[in-house]
């Protein structure tokens, strides 16, 4: 699978690390509520069809980025907003 | 009971070619309700259908398979078994399965292979000797066999593995479970097809659940693709598609899908007499009765549902393979394919009711499905049957990572940002 | 009697190039341009191998990599490979080849006493027997049945060959070089595009090499020839496309043993077809072989049967190998299972003296073992004599490339086979592949491919359409019988390398494994070495019969690479051996080399684990080491720790939010030891941070963690956190690092560093300093890993064994000396330092003794969900010491720890992470983990140890072993 | 004086047919970070992504949206930039031959054909599990930066590479 780092170009998948989930909002810094972030960091929506993630080129120019995937085909759709 | 099977029975049929032999299991069409519906017919939904049959006498029961049964991973992995985990209900639970898998055989009347061959675990470094004892000793104090083997030791079981100075990684020994081995894996969800449905479940193929049936805060049945189908008790048993049946019923789940590629090579006559797993990077591989060495590694590591893997990993398990075992460079890969593993934040599975009344999860099974299957059918149609869990299950509930009762195997904790 | 006779001139063979081989260790002869098959047939070796389950005796049958019965081994010694695809494999000069399987020779094998016995060896008898009287007969029997399957034999010897791999790119991707495969690569080629051509035969051409068309021949010798010419086409004969991955990935073996890594933006198949056997009793005969197989012998290597060649066939493409073997003088006979044939073809069988019965099979095959006569039935129930029996149930396309990213083939009832079910963007077929029979059809479809791929790379002017060579194709006309068996006696086999029978597919259906991935894995259905290439359709065909359902709606199993069995070594290529992973090495790993430092892994790194100044192994040396830092002065390498440079407005903020603890206010020139917790709350690293200015920290990490720990900031800071000005950069590899320590540290550091002050006022415990030495910037960090005074010293890697020389040089005179990783790690024992031991991703703050380091004041990473009701519960296993009470016994890690009363089961209160022997308490002391943590200090415990049957009695102490309220810190 | 020490000291160096392989040791490396605008007031002109500027003092490579590195004479304080010393944190490579693209093929899956890595080209991607930066200084010449720690381990693996072409 190629994956197009914004900064770099096409490069193969295991140039990069992968970071889950990119639709989950963080709570915001400070934010003392348990539910909120017990949702953030043990709920996923994991569906089988377009997926929002995060990935971050290792080998590269080190950039965390949003990348949008379909998880039946691993056809890539685009990147992230 | 159907026919029973022996060498009796293949020379009746033998020497009378004319008379075939009788269905394995009955393909019935669904009724419009049962007791106890269980999405998904792979091990473990059909291990859960026939242990809510010959434990409880629950025989009102429909396992709904998408496809064809044994379809999901009980088709796809490395069939091996065994039973080293030593954090806390792990070791209990693991261990009561491979005391059912050791009688399977006999308990389904069909012959599952069952090869207590030994697994043994190659340690690289010191401080790896040390968390092998720690899981060695911790397995001796809860009655499970290990041992813990010194270079020397490891040298005169597994003469084969690359001693020299070349290697990247330094061997320095092992822990060996005698009774750990490999099983039959088709074999295991045909087994349990047929004993079940001897007891009467019906098991329907081609019959993919497209939603839940609610009444209020309790599931009363499923839409499928055959129709309303209707039970007081759902069970899901659906691995990689647990978030995707889960979320029918409104719930979303500490589980990601990943892919978890495995291999064969070509049959060549026996070389490999045990299981062999390394320390140095996720590897692990057991010569087939057939011939071909059956090895995996580490999953690829994002989301997928695609059954296929990337080239990638295909060749970080091969140089795994080479390295550990030199011969294996002359091996021809046969085939290779992938499973949809139910990834969860610390390693183990849920097998618990759920905020749905009614609606039971048996899920999020990583990479130790295949070795849980009898000890997650008989606990999880315990807790169908008991609305309430066995005490080995009791600890994989949907909650514990909220309450702070990880139970992290493997210590590499929450692996979504790690790979 | 099966006999082939060579032909005097005539095929593509080399008859000026003789080249000697041994088969089961007797001298052969072929000639270049020979495959070892067709060399062996020359020399009438026609039995080659037994089968794998009945010990049938079995000959050559295909044409190419489909032949599931001619598979040998190859080499000698310890690098024998098994499996080798006879028909497949060029003939070369010295090849040892031997059959397998059959024992001691394949005409007479000792283990044929199997099909005796054969009605008990029906499919899936192993799942209704061996059960065995009791719960573990299984492993009586196994040994048995393993000793009895595989095929080929090797050994453990490693191998000396070495297996290359590369990357490419490329325009268009042509997989096949038969008459499609050149069309589209030559009219791709045309348009100025990178063209790369791919083919598993040494030799392009594919079908037509087989052919006998002086018109078609003449246009695949100019294509090549224009192909090899052009600069911008790349020919890889030998090179077998074993499967297309996600992204337009192809992996190409090329001569075997390297790889190809082939990225293409467009992707043309012509992969061709393979000819299907038909399904009759005996039809595993050796003599009987794929029609193709006849008439590629005949054109290709000038082999055709001595006398008499009967052909079986449901369709009208062997006519093609009836009319090219009659051309050669063989007498043909062919037996065609319809009732009409075409006038066309009748009469120019007849004009050959080639004799057709219609509606005919193959009542008997008559065989001692290899084929001598046939009996057909139907109508002309005669019995012939004769060399050969060729078979011909129609084509299949190799629609395997095309189906490897998840894209399920269709049955195409027009020509009864599996077409390509639709293609990716960018993906294109042609000829056989894509169901188009007929060379000269091929050449169209191929050209009219490339066509397409051209406009899919946007190019706007397209070549114009390729003239075809003059003549005409044979049209291809096929009926199916996929089951032609006559009732008689004697095995009907659908797929001849696992010995499955029509009979087997038939008790699959009775016994309800009628789903083809069921009666795939019931009956070991085309898992075999050539994976159902001639199997699979027959199989389903007659399970749709069966089921009484059509033959799509069966469906196929996956199609899964590799295409043809590809060693494990090949896909490792050169990452084996100490090139399995890369290694790092410190700036000073030289200096360590040449002054006796014995190695140990951490991680990828290679550290100094002990010198041999201080003895011979590692127990021996550490001792003396910690001795030498207690009560003198030690210099230790600890250039592994990961350092990042934090900068910008922000950073104070930035680490406030990742450490527990504070560190915005911390004073420029000062250092604090910071702990920082993941999203869920649990510990992930540890490590000191030092203010450089208002607006620099100089973060370090462990070791084991430094990776994580970069990607887990630049994730925070880049995703979830742009609004702070901060930039983070790694300097693990720019700075190296070493750690000065021992009462006489200060002492050795002013000899070394003359003019600094090096006072508690000038450099206080926890304090930083810049200063320069020689030009050189050097970081001078008052901090203590081991709990004896101590300093660490960073410089810039180019310099730090210039440094290190001259403090061992400028200290000599204290008696300043190395110490290793080993002792390093036992002194921060002794100071209840926790490490990588402790830190394994299960531990709360206050498991490991630091819940009061977590701010009360400022929020940070993971500060709510390390409140989780469990995470706070007082019963948690916290960090302790322990101190052995039996002198003369010793504490090993992973012992499990048990309160003194307790029953010694089950999973104790603890555990024992880290050992070593204290110089300062003369006894073995522990870090463990112990549950209530220091709650029970001063109580006696048990430390279990079952692996090797000992226990041993400890006293739970503070961690903090020695100097605890700090003294020589401050010194 | 303290003497400075490259990762692979002079004994580096490589010959076959067609490729030749050296230390370019003795290289001033600094890491520029900042806003856009700090950044070009410091070296002039923003570099591109994947394009070397190329000056007589210094060469500049863009390897983060706000990061540069610059190669030779760093320029000095400047508001809200930050600076980071990397001269002893990367080993160079110096590549070069007819046959250079073909073991840059071998290592790395990035396109090194002429026409689309031509003289000024930057690409980063990795050798062998380790992260590179590869700058196209000639028709068959080039720098490769590698990270000190992991040059003994790059180096032996371009140098078994290259005995495979």
């Amino acid at each position: 699978m190629r994956i197009p780092c914004p900064h770099c170009g096409e490069r193969d998948v295991n140039e990069f690390r992968y970071g889950g989930d990119a639709t989950k909002q963080r709570p915001a810094h400070g934010d003392k509520d348990f539910q909120t972030w017990n949702a953030y960091v043990f709920e996923f929506d994991n569906p089988k069809g377009p997926h929002e993630e995060f990935w971050q080129h290792t080998l590269g120019c080190r950039q965390w980025f949003r990348l949008k995937r379909n998880t039946a085909t691993n056809q890539i759709l685009g990147g992230g907003q | 009971m159907p026919k029973s099977y022996s060498i009796f029975s293949i020379l009746r049929h033998a020497l009378r070619p004319s008379e075939p032999w009788p269905e394995a299991w009955a393909k019935p069409a669904p009724k419009s309700n049962y007791d106890v519906i269980i999405i998904g017919g792979g091990g473990h939904g059909l291990a859960t259908a026939y242990y809510l049959a010959k434990n409880h006498g629950i025989t009102n029961v429909a396992v709904l398979e998408k496809s064809y049964i044994g379809s999901g991973n009980v088709g796809r992995n490395t069939t091996i078994i065994r039973s080293n985990y030593m954090l806390g209900a792990n070791t209990a639970f693991f261990e009561k399965s491979l005391q059912l898998w050791e009688g399977l055989s006999h308990d389904l009347d069909f012959n599952c292979m069952v090869s207590h061959r030994g697994q043994i675990v190659v340690a690289v470094s010191p401080g790896q000797m040390d968390s092998f004892a720690r899981r060695g000793n911790l397995m001796r104090l809860n009655g499970i066999d290990a041992e813990l083997l010194d270079r020397k030791e490891l040298e005169k079981e597994l003469p084969y593995l690359d001693y020299s100075k070349h290697a990247r990684f330094p061997i320095w020994g092992g822990i060996h479970q005698r009774r750990a081995g490999t099983v039959r894996h088709d074999a295991v969800a045909w087994g349990y097809a047929r004993a079940a449905s001897a007891l009467g479940v019906h098991i329907i193929e081609d019959c993919e659940v497209t939603g839940m049936v609610m009444d209020g805060n309790k599931v009363t049945g499923v839409e499928t693709n055959r129709g309303r189908i209707l039970a007081g008790k759902v069970g899901i048993a659906v691995a990689g598609h647990s978030s995707h049946v889960a979320r029918m019923a409104g719930l979303r789940l500490p589980v990601e899908s990943h892919i978890l590629q495995a291999f064969v090579t070509e049959p060549v006559k026996p070389m490999v007499h045990h299981v062999v797993s390394w320390g140095a990077e996720l590897f692990y591989l057991s010569q087939s009765d057939k011939g071909g060495m059956v090895f995996g590694g580490h999953i690829d590591g994002f989301n997928t549902y695609t059954q296929r893997g990337q080239f990638f990993k295909i060749r970080d398990v091969m140089e795994c393979a080479v390295s550990l075992m030199p011969f294996m460079s002359r091996l021809r890969l046969l085939r290779h394919w992938g499973g949809i593993m139910d990834m969860t934040p610390d390693g183990s599975p849920f097998i618990c009711k759920t905020p749905v009344d009614g609606l039971y999860l048996n899920g999020g099974w990583c990479y130790q499905g295949f070795k849980a299957t009898p000890a997650s059918g008989l606990t999880f149609a315990h807790t169908i049957a008991n609305d309430a869990p066995h005490d080995l299950n009791a600890a994989f509930a949907l909650d514990r990572l909220m309450k702070g009762r990880e139970l992290d195997e493997h210590g590499i904790g929450n692996w979504t940002y790690k790979q | 009697m099966t006999s082939f006779r060579r032909l005097s001139q005539g095929g593509r063979i080399d008859r000026g190039r003789p080249l000697n081989f041994t088969f089961n260790g007797g001298k052969r002869q072929g000639f270049a341009g020979d495959t070892l098959a067709s060399a062996l047939l020359a020399a009438n070796d026609i039995v080659v191998g037994r089968s794998f389950k009945y010990h049938r005796p079995r000959g050559v049958m295909g044409a190419g990599l489909e032949e599931p019965n001619a598979l040998f081994t190859t080499g000698k010694g310890g690098t024998e490979e098994p499996n080798a695809i006879g028909p497949a494999l060029e003939l070369r000069d010295g090849l040892a080849a031997r059959s397998q399987n059959a024992w001691p020779s394949p005409r007479f094998d000792l283990m044929a006493v199997n099909s005796l016995a054969s009605p008990l060896f029906a499919s899936g008898f192993y799942y209704k027997t061996f059960i065995g009287p009791f719960q573990k007969s299984w492993m009586f029997y196994e040994p048995f049945i393993r000793r009895a399957a595989g095929l080929g034999k090797t050994s453990y010897a490693a191998d000396d060959v070495r297996h290359e791999t590369r990357n490419a790119f490329c325009d268009v991707l042509v997989v096949g070089a038969g008459p499609a495969g050149l069309a589209a690569a030559l009219a791709a080629a045309r348009s100025g595009v990178s063209v790369v051509l791919a083919e598993q035969d040494f030799e392009l051409g594919g079908q037509l090499l087989s052919g006998a068309d002086a018109a078609l021949e003449a246009w695949r010798a100019e294509t090549v020839a224009a192909l090899q010419a052009a600069e911008n086409v790349r020919l890889l004969p030998r090179a077998v496309v074993q499967g297309i991955y996600d992204g337009n990935h192809a992996i190409i073996s090329v001569g075997g043993t390297a790889l190809e890594s082939l990225r293409a933006r467009s992707i043309i198949y012509a992969a061709g077809a393979v000819e299907r056997p038909l399904v009759f009793e005996n039809n595993d005969r050796p003599g009987v072989m794929l029609a193709s197989a006849l008439r590629s012998l005949a054109n290709r290597f000038a082999l055709v049967p001595s006398q008499r060649a009967v052909l079986l066939t449901n369709n009208d493409s062997a006519y093609e190998a009836a009319f090219d073997l009659a051309a050669h003088g063989v007498a043909v006979t062919v037996a065609d299972l319809r009732r009409e044939i075409s006038g066309a073809l009748m009469s120019r069988a007849a004009g050959q003296g080639i004799v057709v019965f219609p509606e005919s099979g193959i009542a008997e095959v008559i065989a001692k073992p290899d084929v001598r006569a046939v009996k057909l039935s139907g109508r002309h129930a005669v019995t012939i004599e004769c060399d050969v029996l060729g078979m011909s149930g129609g084509w299949s396309p190799l629609v395997h490339l095309t189906a490897h990213g998840g894209i399920k083939p269709r049955y195409d009832e027009a020509i009864a086979a599996f077409v390509p079910g639709a293609f990716a963007s960018g993906h294109f077929a042609a000829g056989a592949c894509n169901g188009v029979f007929g060379s000269r059809a091929a050449i169209a479809s191929g050209d009219a491919a490339a066509r397409a791929a051209l406009g899919h790379l946007g190019r706007a002017k397209l070549p114009a359409a390729a003239t075809l060579p003059e003549g005409e194709d044979l049209a291809y006309a096929i009926t199916p019988v996929w089951n032609a068996t006559q009732g008689s006696k004697g095995k009907a086999f659908v797929d001849f390398q696992n010995d499955v029978t029509a009979k087997d597919v038939a008790q699959a259906h009775d016994e309800g494994y009628s789903n083809i991935e069921h009666l795939k894995r019931y009956t070991t259905l085309g898992m075999g070495t050539d994976q159902g290439k001639t199997s699979n359709i027959n199989a389903l065909a007659i399970m749709a019969g069966l089921r009484g359902v059509g033959i799509g709606d069966v469906g196929t199993t996956t199609f899964r690479p590799p295409f043809t069995p590809l060693t494990v070594g090949a896909i490792a290529g050169r990452s084996v051996g100490h090139h399995f992973r890369p290694t790092r090495r410190s700036p000073l790993h030289d200096w360590h080399q040449k002054n006796g430092a014995t190695f140990i892994e951490a991680g990828l790194w290679k550290r100094a684990w002990y010198y041999d100044w201080a003895g011979k192994t590692p127990q021996e040396a550490y001792v003396k080491e910690m001795e030498l830092v207690r009560h003198n002065v030690g210099l230790s390498d600890v250039s592994t720790l990961g350092k990042i440079d934090v900068q910008g407005r922000d950073a104070g903020e930035f680490l406030n939010r990742v450490y527990v603890n504070g560190f915005a206010k911390l004073p420029v020139g000062k250092a604090r030891y910071g702990v920082m917790l993941n999203d869920d709350g649990l510990v992930l690293d540890d490590g000191t941070t030092s203010r450089i200015s208002e607006t620099q920290y100089y973060l370090t990490t462990t070791t084991a963690q430094a990776g994580e720990v970069m990607s887990w900031l630049e994730f925070l800071a880049q995703c979830h956190w742009p609004e702070l000005d901060v930039h983070l950069a790694s300097l693990t590899d720019e700075w190296g690092g070493m750690s000065l320590a021992g009462p006489k540290a200060r002492e050795a550091l002013a000899l070394a560093l003359p003019g600094v002050d090096l006072s508690n006022e000038g450099l206080p415990y926890m304090g930083v300093k810049d200063i320069t030495f020689e030009g050189v910037p050097v970081r001078l960090l008052r901090l203590s890993f081991s709990g004896e005074l101590g300093y660490e010293i960073h410089c810039p890697a180019n310099y730090t064994e210039a440094l290190w020389e001259h403090l061992l040089k400028a200290a000599a005179p204290l008696g300043i000396k190395p110490y290793g990783l080993e002792s390093l790690a036992s002194l921060r024992i002794e100071k209840g330092h926790v490490a990588g031991l402790e830190l394994d991703h299960r531990n709360s703050l206050d498991d490991l003794g630091l819940g009061k380091m977590a701010s009360a004041t400022k929020p940070f990473v993971g500060d709510v969900l390390r409140q989780r009701e469990d995470m706070m519960a007082p019963e948690r296993w916290s960090l302790v010491g322990l101190e052995l009470l039996e002198a003369g016994k010793t504490l090993r890690g992973g012992s499990i720890l048990f309160a003194a009363n307790d029953e010694i089961k089950g999973h104790g209160r603890g555990y024992i992470t880290s050992v070593t022997w204290s110089v300062e308490l003369q006894r073995f002391i522990a870090l463990g983990l112990y549950q209530g943590g220091l709650k029970h200090e001063g109580e006696e415990i048990i430390c279990a140890f079952p692996l090797k049957n000992e226990q041993v009695k400890a006293r739970i102490v503070s961690p903090m072993f020695i100097d605890s309220k700090g003294t020589r810190l401050h010194a | 004086m303290l003497e400075a020490r490259s990762p692979l000291g002079t004994a580096a160096h490589f010959d076959l047919p067609g490729i030749t392989l050296r230390e370019a040791a003795g290289f001033t490396l600094t890491q520029l970070a900042g806003e856009e605008k700090a950044l070009k007031k410091a070296c002039g002109k923003l570099p591109a992504f994947g394009k070397a500027d190329v000056q007589e003092a210094a060469t500049s490579f863009r390897i983060a949206p706000s990061q540069v590195w610059v190669v030779g004479a760093a320029p000095g304080k400047l508001a809200g930039l930050h600076v980071t010393p990397l001269s002893s944190g990367r080993t160079r490579i110096a590549l070069e031959g007819a046959r250079a693209r073909a073991l840059l093929a071998a290592c790395a899956a990035v396109d090194f054909a002429l026409e689309s890595f031509a003289p000024g080209q930057v690409a980063m991607t990795g050798f062998h599990h380790t992260p590179v930066l590869i700058h196209c200084t000639g028709e068959d010449t080039f720098h490769i930066y590698a990270m000190r720690s992991f040059a003994h381990s790059v180096w032996g693996w371009l140098v078994d590479a290259a005995q495979g072409l």
